[in-house]
């Protein structure tokens, strides 16, 4: 049933006001011929108790597992402070900030948001969140193409190391602007794309897209990209992991120049999984761009006493104020994501963040190790990599999913599937959630997922098939 | 004070702290991060009271009546909040196997049929983000139907003047050129002007109804001819679908495509900006356009459909699928209301928006449609009194903010001055409608008499009214200090 | 590691402000020889993800199971605005409201309990909360001696249908005050207490306990017992389950005066089972007692300039006014689950809260139905009852137990424990929260646990022996 | 406005109603309620726009600094009440079989060994619902032990002046008299005068130590001998445990039995009035008297250990085993804090009171006991003040309102007139301990300056100060309108 306060009495009083029969009247100027008759194919009402059995019954299907899937979607703890804030009605009830002083809460927090980004990036500005690591991407390429004035180039370099996903959203994006995106090829050695290869590539191009750490956990060479993107006149924009930057180094410093754009999935400040979403893509420039730039900026103010106030800024360049001339027709964003994030990040401090990622790392690697040490497992790449891997199996990757599954681990990213060109192998990732028991189990797991009477005995021991 | 101005070198969220790892040494120096970024410094009782009070300072709809029009601020129920963050959805990997998924993907699958039936269309999809990412979807299906028909003239979207400003961007993102239809006096579509402005070049119309105008398109039936005949598609925004829950179905107008706004009408909180969720819907000519992956449903099985199995789609509108989430909590919203309320929801809507206006305009407010009936929400012009007294409606939209009430949409459609567009939604008791009636005059009053005190309102907020001149000049966006 | 902000830089200039060297000298006045010289023998600090693994793990030992279980604590369903609103930092970690003006939240919303609980009981006045409904007896047994003026007996008179941990409690409490309480037997074959037992009992009492529903579920002749009560003298103390008066008649109505005090547990009224608390009791009274009330009470009162306000009243009843006076030393009380309560009965309102309580008896009534059509099970009782009943069985209820909780239900509460004298029975209730299906569930599951061979052919099916 | 006045008849938050029964047609007539009970009839959202407006009017530790002498008003852990809300707890019945009760079971069994620990006590019983119970209990433990050795003759417990008034009724409830132990100027107890009201007739003594004058007593060894010797008892009140947790324990300094304000000490919150949790821990002698039931382990299962085999046993304290959700999360605080954390938290709470302390002084507030050390609180007395500007404790408590601090205790102990009782725990910063020193300057100018200003504060808060004599005299406990 609906949440309508109405009682009989209030909607006779209403009518009364308004001058009409009853409720029908109002619908008058609606010509009949287009009102519903049949009654909706929908479920009838179900009540909160009732609404609360069914979704747990649908939430139990998909509980109990330990993940160790990562591919731009990363299981990291939450303080439990963060949730119980951004779950305040002031928070998650409130609409864009257009009325500012009735607003200050959420502008000053964006305005910290936007600190917090462009440091962590090390660039100078920062909007206030756009729909995901991929669609931020995707403005980004807009953005540079735009911004790009002396390339006259609709081509754009992405790097073959970039997630897919990212790829083809991008894709979708741009193409509809004649934006051409060109992939180069990695080296399957080690899993990055080696500099030479770029020297094939004219300055036909508006700019370059780095993602760092790469699809494959792997860490580029940022530094020497980015110079020789410079050199050809192409912007470069990082897609970055947010986590990462507490430890590895922020686009802003990459080569000579910096990278000009940064942009990626800030999910992994705080946001939960949530199978895929809500989460929030970042951006960050450098300042020279900002008018360039989509999605709503928050700025620092004085009111009309001199006393420092916040309020969205340069909104010419969005859809309600340019229409049709927009830089962009982002309109609703990721906002309470982003309430999220900074509040974890503000829990975490430079410290707190830069533990976590070293503590994922860490653990990545221990099971790196202890995998190494079964037959027919081997990494697939030589680069240095953060907190995630790809490992080459034998056996058929599947088949291993799928006994690591009855056993209750989610053991990885079928790359088969994501990224055939890899061959038989899995992308694994290990955040600081996963105790040192828990990658010991992983281990014991996958050893016997790898022998060869897995499948069969598993169907003895359980009295369960496969659940495929 | 902000909360870098709270941090301290050294101090720590201690008990949120990891054990210190030593350094990453297998990762080359060169890659490594030499800076310390600027995050706050802060002990966990600093993070939680500062965040705490700064919620204080906002407006929201658990504190306030905010008849944004055009934006839907009902009651978000906290039971769709709740439910969709149970353990089994929270940590629910969105690569996760399908069998290890079948609980959210069977939401997600009943999600697309109940959309699709109360809008009246064939199918959904569920991946765009938000309404703009929905419209640019769908034009980018209308854009595929006329390529994969070999059509390719179509450069052009006719898009009415009263539309919302995402409407005319989203085209553009899609490579069209749009054309601007005129509105009548009496807030309907000009039929003639749109007769004109039809042709071989028309790739299709974008529109709402009931408009931004908070009126229905009285002759949709015959527009929606009129747009076929001359080979184009008929867009549906639909940020107003509250007003004809249960009551019209766009599909049956004649539409080929829509969005919704899953965050206005299905009750999904808006966050402070987001986020939203802008599922794409179509009638039978658009289905193979489908953004992907969406879900489907075989052998007791749901599963992803992905590009590979749909090979004219539009593809892909993001790294996952969607904004879960939110799917999530418009499901459950959906399923409390249920058939029976569907119609409840736009009747009593509409009561309140009918309510609303006739006390205002007994109260002396100028309608800006006076003929007309209210849908769900509607506009009321102060041109005169801002001529008489010098009061605006941004000074109106700023005092209502010392009485406790969010200001309405302004400015907003562009074709009224001085317009206030008002939609109080259907969750807003009478008793709330009487207050915002009350004062209002009051601030009449108050402008009549003192519109000093209008003027330089609010009042009683955090600040006062702010300098949107200097922040844009003066741009400050990121704390140096 | 602990909640502390300083920095080592704060220590210091903070050390130093005072003029002191170090910490231990701030420690100076206490003798050496009292001060810890080892370890303390507790655990070593985990972090917030760590103690989130242990107490996830632990919390899962107790999960999965479908409970009828009742006597005294009740499994309803909380409409989800409960906690999101009650876990709202300004409820939750405000202290008692003594300073009235930075308090109006609070107080407003007592004083809004004060009346719900007070109509609903059908009295006049209600305190803030005491400890849980065992405590609000005890107290209302101390509360009604004292103020029975005319009575000079330290005697109580008790239903022997009450619950006999209110029982035992009260009498923790009440017998270091020198107050006995005797119990009046109760009637076997009814399960109440039957008006002519009380013919035995001379005047000689101060007041009669009477609980309603009675610890068996079956309603007393409330009524009948009042007018006695008050005939002999005795003031009137009613324990009664908030849910059950949306549909019983309240205290205030019973006999010709109606009880004098009404108490009992809050439980019901939105507060999660938890174990067994944090639950609250409630008190309501005559106007005339309450002067003699024990606990918080909330007046409306207006401030300096005529507005409504609202602040702690009566306060010289209290142990910080009073000290060895005070009526109880009663200080902390229960009152964020008073927050809970008072939200839970805005959101019910007079019919939600009266269809949850048909709900709930309806289904017990299917419970009773299904049951009395297995072999070997009798409805122990023929007073009319509500939402909770006793069942006979001929096989032990200890083995019944074991076998249903093994297939995950726990089947009711074994009375050979709590009341030895009612036999081989269960005590069973059942909430809104079971659907038929659940409930055809349990009789099935039942069924099969009174068959001869339930628990041998549990362990071929599930290789599992039974958890008890 | 009360929710009563935002009631509507038939009004209903209709998504939370159950579908209607009929009525309990097996129920006698007599027996059922022919009365409407007075509770609201509202939607959904008035009732969560009413609830969220009402906290809005409440301080917290959230929001803002509380140091409320004796209270322990430090930060409550969000991870303590997350994960005590967890569904395995949450939904777990009281009278759960041991089998299903393992998890919670361990929490408590281990929560009772590591109280015992930290207080050098032997054991430990969880079930008091808050410190007045504890010390009633610990008060019934006593007078059983007496009773069990035959030793009726001992009718009277000491009580120094300065105690909580919590201790007096309690020890009343509990049978005893009561008789008070003066305490000296420098705020230690007359020990001269603790001895000649030694006697046969002593129970024992209810001490806190430090005591709430914010001292610590210093010949607590030689009290706990003359108290012994005459065959007394010593019970200690826990209320002060933060200022010596992992620095000094009851136990050792020679008491038998102690409760916890775990509310306090641990971090539980205080719900703005509770609930608490006052376990008790006790030494050899009184373990035979321990409340049940309490959680014992044999065999790796926990159980509960019931009144049956713990036959001299004062009781149960309520209906189950005490507030277990509150047990629930000062056990996860204790294991947050860990080994480690327990002196830092007395370090820590010392060091902000002593510099609070020092910096008062040093600004020209008169401290109650200038020559002692500060533990983790202290007292000024503005009687100076008082007498010179007419500006009161409690006017100050008033004014501070107005600077978003909350008062502290103001008026107790007793003993010192026009006194504030100052209490800022471990988890304020020094940032905030600055600002308060400095806005208790800035009032102090203000009394000087313009004393009405402070007379008549609070200014800014929802209302102005409260008329009590009105409340107690023109008693409106229940909304009749
Ligand atoms: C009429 C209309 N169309 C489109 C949109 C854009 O939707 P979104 O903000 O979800 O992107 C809005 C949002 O305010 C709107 O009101
Ligand atoms: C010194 C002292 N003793 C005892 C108590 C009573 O504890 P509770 O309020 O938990 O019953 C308090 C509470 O304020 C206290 O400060």
């Amino acid at each position: 049933m609906s949440f309508v306060p109405h009682t009989k009495t209030d909607i006779k009083a209403m009518l009364q006001a308004i001058g009409v029969e009853d409720l029908q009247a109002l619908f008058a100027e609606i010509p009949d011929n287009l009102k519903i008759t049949n009654e909706l194919q929908v479920p009838a009402a179900l009540n909160e108790l009732e609404v609360s059995q069914l979704m747990s019954e649908r939430a139990k299907l998909d509980a109990g597992y330990q993940s160790y899937l990562g591919a731009g979607a990363y299981e990291h703890h939450i303080p439990a402070a963060v949730w119980e804030l951004v779950s305040r009605g002031e928070f998650y009830t409130a609409y864009t900030p257009y009325q500012a002083e009735a607003s200050q809460g959420g502008l000053q927090l964006i305005y910290e948001y936007q600190t917090m980004m462009a440091s962590l990036t090390g660039l100078e500005v920062s909007n206030a969140s756009l729909y995901d690591g991929a669609n931020a991407l995707a403005e980004a390429i807009l953005m540079a193409v735009r911004a790009n004035k002396k390339s006259k180039s609709n081509k754009v370099l992405v790097l073959g190391s970039l997630h897919p996903f990212y790829k083809t959203t991008a894709q979708t994006v741009t193409s509809l602007q004649n934006i051409e995106l060109v992939e180069v090829p990695i080296d399957f050695e080690s899993g990055r794309v080696e500099l030479a290869k770029l020297a094939q590539y004219t300055n036909e191009a508006a700019a370059l897209v780095i993602q760092q750490p790469n699809f494959f956990g792997c860490l580029e060479t940022v530094d020497e990209l980015t110079d020789w993107a410079h050199q050809q006149g192409l912007l470069v924009i990082a897609v970055v992991n947010p986590t990462s930057l507490a430890l590895l180094k922020e686009p802003g410093r990459w080569g000579q120049l910096g990278a000009d754009i940064a942009c990626g999935e800030g999910q992994p400040l705080g946001v939960p999984l949530s199978s895929g979403g809500p989460y929030f893509g970042f951006l960050t420039c450098k300042k020279v761009l900002i008018r360039e730039m989509p999605g709503r900026i928050v700025g620092r103010t004085v009111d009309q006493e001199g006393k420092q106030g916040f309020t969205l800024t340069l909104q010419a360049r969005e859809q309600h104020i340019r229409r049709a001339k927009a830089k962009s027709n982002v309109c609703t964003n990721q906002g309470l994501l982003v309430v999220a994030a900074t509040i974890y990040m503000s829990l975490l401090g430079p410290e707190g963040l830069k533990r976590v990622a070293l503590a994922s790392h860490h653990q990545t690697k221990q099971l790196v190790e202890g995998l190494l040490k079964l037959p027919g497992v081997k990494q697939a790449f030589q680069a240095p990599f953060f907190h995630e891997v790809v490992m080459k199996f034998e056996k058929p990757v599947a088949e291993i999913l799928s006994y690591c599954q009855t056993e209750g681990i989610l053991a990885g990213v079928n790359l088969n599937v994501l990224k055939p060109e890899c061959g038989n192998a899995l992308l694994i990732c290990v955040t600081e959630t996963k105790t040192m028991a828990d990658i010991e189990h992983y281990i014991q797991v996958m050893k016997h997922a790898l022998s060869d009477h897995s499948q069969r005995s598993k169907i003895v021991e359980n009295g369960l098939g496969a659940k495929v | 004070m902000l909360i870098f101005e709270k941090s301290q070198p050294g101090r720590q969220a201690k008990a949120i702290y990891l054990k210190a790892q030593s350094a990453a040494t297998d990762i080359p120096a060169n890659l490594l991060r030499t800076t310390k970024p600027k995050l706050p410094e802060t002990s966990e009782l600093q993070v939680v009271r500062h965040y705490t009070n700064l919620s204080k300072k906002n407006f929201s709809i658990d504190g306030n009546f905010y008849p944004l029009g055009s934006c839907t601020m009902k009651y978000n129920p906290r039971a769709a909040h709740r439910l969709a963050m149970l353990e089994g959805f929270l940590h629910h990997h969105p690569l996760s196997p399908e069998s290890a998924s079948q609980g959210f993907l069977s939401c997600l699958y009943e999600l697309q049929q109940m959309l699709a039936e109360v809008t009246g269309m064939k199918a959904t999809s569920l991946t765009p983000m938000a309404g703009a990412q929905g419209e640019f979807a769908g034009m980018a299906m209308i854009r595929a139907y006329h390529q994969a028909r070999g059509d390719a003239a179509r450069t052009e979207v006719l898009i009415p003047d009263a539309a919302h400003g995402t409407n005319p961007a989203s085209a553009v993102m899609c490579g069209y050129e749009v054309k601007e239809i005129p509105t009548k006096a009496d807030g309907d579509i000009d039929l003639e002007a749109l007769k004109i402005a039809l042709g071989p070049q028309t790739a299709g119309i974008m529109l709402t109804n009931p408009s931004t105008l908070g009126v229905f398109e009285r002759s949709i039936k015959e527009m929606a001819r009129l747009v076929h005949e001359a080979g184009g598609l008929l867009y549906y925004d639909g940020a107003n679908l509250n007003a004809i829950l249960g009551k019209v179905r766009p599909g049956d107008m004649g539409f080929d495509v829509l969005h919704f706004n899953l965050h206005k009408t299905f009750a999904t909180p808006h966050g402070g900006g987001g986020p939203g969720a802008g599922p794409v819907a179509v009638g039978k000519r658009l289905v193979p356009f489908l953004p992907t992956p969406f879900v489907a449903y075989e052998n007791g099985r749901y599963y992803w459909s992905e590009q590979s199995t749909n090979l004219q789609s539009v593809g892909r509108f993001g790294a996952f699928m969607g904004n879960a989430g939110v799917l999530l909590r418009a499901y459950i919203y959906m399923r409390m209301i249920g058939k029976e309320g569907m119609a409840e929801v736009a009747n009593m809507a509409t009561l309140n928006a009918n309510y609303l206006q006739a006390k205002l305009a007994k109260a002396g407010f100028k309608l800006a449609y006076p003929e007309r009936q209210a849908t769900h929400e509607f506009i009321i012009t102060l041109s005169d009194q801002a001529k008489a007294f010098g009061v605006t409606a941004k000074d109106y939209a700023k005092r209502l903010l010392d009485y406790g009430i969010h200001a309405p949409t302004i400015y907003f459609p562009l074709l009224v001055p001085e317009c206030l567009l008002i939609e109080p939604t259907e969750t807003e008791s009478k008793e709330e409608l009487d207050r915002f009636v009350e004062v209002m005059c009051q601030i009449k009053q108050e402008a009549q008499t003192n519109p000093e005190l209008v003027k330089t309102a609010p009042h009683t907020m955090p600040v006062r009214r702010l300098d949107d001149v200097k922040a844009a000049k003066d741009l400050d966006v990121v704390f140096l200090g």
